[in-house]
């Protein structure tokens, strides 16, 4: 995999392996398209997590061998996955049930902007010319227990993606409870964005000077694991 | 690691609260949790709203609940069934309450359910009878419909056929009725089923309510069935 | 059985037949408690009826023998009942859906009372020490594409069940759509009862004698079946 | 006598109409029903709103109809994939209109939708982003709703897996998805699958589309993979 490293902070893999760290054994879990896909890769042993996909599979495996796949057994992605022990197909409107209805205990998304108040936009960056698509995020941020958004902390242009308010068009108001990127991990507050944990090499400095919102320090140490 | 398997009906309903709303499975005898209803009785809570179409028959089962003095109130479509006694008298001394309501009204936790995130929806059911009165009602293309609240629970106790220890269920026959709606409905789901097997063992396509609605599993492997208690002027406990 | 026939008019079970001969080849069909129950016993030869019961169950048989029933294979009233190939289980949101969804073809129910414009009222008699019970009727009558009655012409009292207007608690307003009753068939039309059919051996002032509201002639001749 | 199986997929939607609303099952390629939609396409029927997830790929399915110009409107979740070139040339001339909704919404014909007794019913999805704007809001609880009106349709076309002549369905894996729920939206349903079998075939307990939502039954024994159409450069007709 090409893998462009930025000088300090975390790769991909190292963001997704972070984010997995958090998981309880035991949670249900829904995982977007792009780098939140890579979290199952890195649970720790001895958890175990189903994982669901809102086009109608509760405990989806791992991606199978090249061309073993199935073109009836696909995630949300559209790519071909597979089923564990224990799994359940099941029909669009109880997916969406379990999400709706607060089922799932963690989402895990991309995003293009998170603003300070939690609020969430990853579907569209509001160009007149783009196609629309929104898929079932809107409902994933709307339903699900917990979400957390999984992403670089700036843009290729070096533009913030941690903002004081979000320019695009929003996926959902108040959503977010945590971000991980390759910088920092940091919680969505009443009082705004909040360090939890810099990433291996960086400073608060560092990861303030790329937040385009005020960022609170870590309630009492800093650990950098 | 996933198991939800509970020792026994006792142990799976340890920590229910006064005051908790309960829906209790079945349509009749067909689906009714008869031995996570008594394990409900030994466990002591009171005060208890219990949503279930039908009110038990004989001194077992929801009847034996009713009669414990346990229930302050009924959420029900169809309180009045044959050898039902115990209810009645309470409903008339008045020491239990009843909320009746059209049995596709209780059917819908399922789409209607706040845990389905639908908190409330319109219906064209029971306009222009005393059912609807001090319902909010609004005309949609022409025709009058009610707007009905979502129902929701602290505890579902329902009876299924087979579960896999990660809460996977399927059912058998017409006693699958409200099993899968209220499996959705509530905070804390239990199902008693005459075999709990590992995960795999059940045809991931024929699953009926997935996991995830499920809390807890309690294997019964020969559960009573109300009307041979009744037939045999069983009491509970 | 023990059948208290009237001096004139059809039995229980000849009303049975009468409803069954106007039920279409195909249709979906919700038969009531009680009497409406008898109608599968007299459908003519080479009509194929689907049965749905309201507990969860599309493809209803016969009651079995003796014996041979299952607990946990019953009908709306708590009967034995058998599934015939080609038959479904579900659960009741989608039972529900099917009839508040206007799916099924017919319901045949009991009645208390029918007023002049299709209001229907067989759920309670509204005593104040009653034990109110509902169930499906009212999603039935909201639903169902038609609404047939079947009900003897008077209580045993003597006193007319097809009446000006219901003075027990509705089940549903302007629902009902034909009356069978041992005395005649009845259509509700939008003038009021209108005959369709008197009964052998009734004539119309008998019939107009015991209907508490205007009865219509048949609009042009008055067959006998 | 009931028998639902049509000779053809055109026999099954020889009546379309012009202007009318069809729901299209599947998400992405799983369960859509290739062959049915290229029916649609030699029946000619025009100016037709689309209902579903997706808006095909390449010029064959979906983006065939699309193509041929028949689409007025399309309510859709997610109207861009991969290979989707045929509507994103259509929205930006403004031949074809597009109606966003979120996925679960259009999941919702089951509960939500007019065939399902539903006119309308109150969501947390959306609330705050723009495609809540204009629609009604209501707090309940303290958290805010929009209102939402179920989708119907004229015509549902789906894909099974296997189907009896009275119109219970099963389906295959994920490809399952939109199928029983649009299958209940719409006034006709018409559902390709690779086998027909006689009833009594199926297990009642597995059924997972009850046949009185089915109207026609259709076989295709061997049905077109669009991503391997699409990979081989095909174009219909």
């Amino acid at each position: 995999m090409s893998e462009t490293r930025s000088v300090r902070g975390r790769t991909r893999e190292e963001m997704a392996r972070r984010v997995a760290q958090d998981i309880a054994d035991g949670s249900y879990v829904n995982l977007g398209i792009g780098i939140p896909e890579l979290v199952a890769r890195f649970v720790p042993e001895g958890r175990e997590l189903v994982y669901h996909t809102e086009n109608g599979l509760l405990g989806m495996g791992p991606s199978p061998e090249p061309g073993d796949g199935d073109p009836e057994l696909i995630n949300a992605g559209k790519r071909h996955v597979t089923a564990n022990p224990g799994a359940a197909f099941f029909h669009q409107s109880d997916s969406f049930a379990m999400i709706r209805g607060g089922h799932l205990d963690l989402c895990v998304l991309g995003a293009l902007q998170v603003a300070q108040n939690g609020d969430l936009a990853n579907w569209s960056t509001g160009e007149p010319d783009a196609i629309p698509a929104v898929g079932g995020a809107m409902d994933l941020v709307a339903g699900v227990k917990a979400i957390y958004v999984i992403t670089q902390h700036c843009t290729k242009q070096g533009e913030p993606k941690l903002v004081e308010s979000c320019t695009y068009p929003l996926t959902g108001a108040g959503v977010v409870n945590r971000v991980y990127t390759d910088l920092a991990v940091i919680d969505i507050t009443r009082e705004g964005f909040r360090l939890v944990e810099l990433s291996p090499g960086v400073d608060f400095d560092f990861v303030q000077d790329r937040t385009a919102a005020p960022l609170l320090p870590v309630p009492e140490s800093c650990p950098t694991k | 690691m996933i198991d939800k398997r509970a020792r026994s009906p006792f142990e799976a309903l340890e920590d229910v609260r006064d005051g908790a709303t309960v829906m209790v499975g079945g349509f009749g005898e067909a689906g009714s949790p008869i031995e996570l209803i008594h394990a409900l009785i030994d466990q002591g809570a009171t005060d208890l709203t219990i949503v279930s179409n039908n009110c038990g028959s004989g001194e077992v089962g929801l009847a034996a609940l009713l009669k414990a003095g346990r229930v302050a109130k009924v959420i029900c479509s169809f309180p009045r069934t044959a050898n039902s006694t115990v209810f009645p008298e309470l409903y008339r001394s008045g020491r239990t309450k009843l909320e009746l309501v059209p049995q596709g009204t209780l059917a819908e936790p399922h789409p209607g359910g706040r845990r389905a995130g639908i908190p409330a929806f319109y219906t064209p059911t029971a306009v222009g009878t005393p059912l609807a009165e001090g319902k909010e009602q609004r005309e949609f293309d022409g025709r009058r419909y009610v707007l009905e609240h979502g129902l929701r629970a602290d505890l579902t106790i329902i009876k299924g056929k087979r579960a896999d220890s990660h809460g996977n269920v399927v059912y058998n026959k017409t006693a699958r009725n409200f099993g899968p709606i209220m499996a959705m409905a509530g905070t804390i789901t239990v199902v008693q089923v005459e075999e709990v097997v590992e995960p795999g063992s059940i045809d991931p396509e024929t699953v009926v309510t997935p996991g995830i609605f499920v809390d807890r599993v309690v294997e019964v492997a020969s559960p009573a069935l109300e009307s041979a208690l009744v037939a045999a002027g069983a009491a509970y406990p």
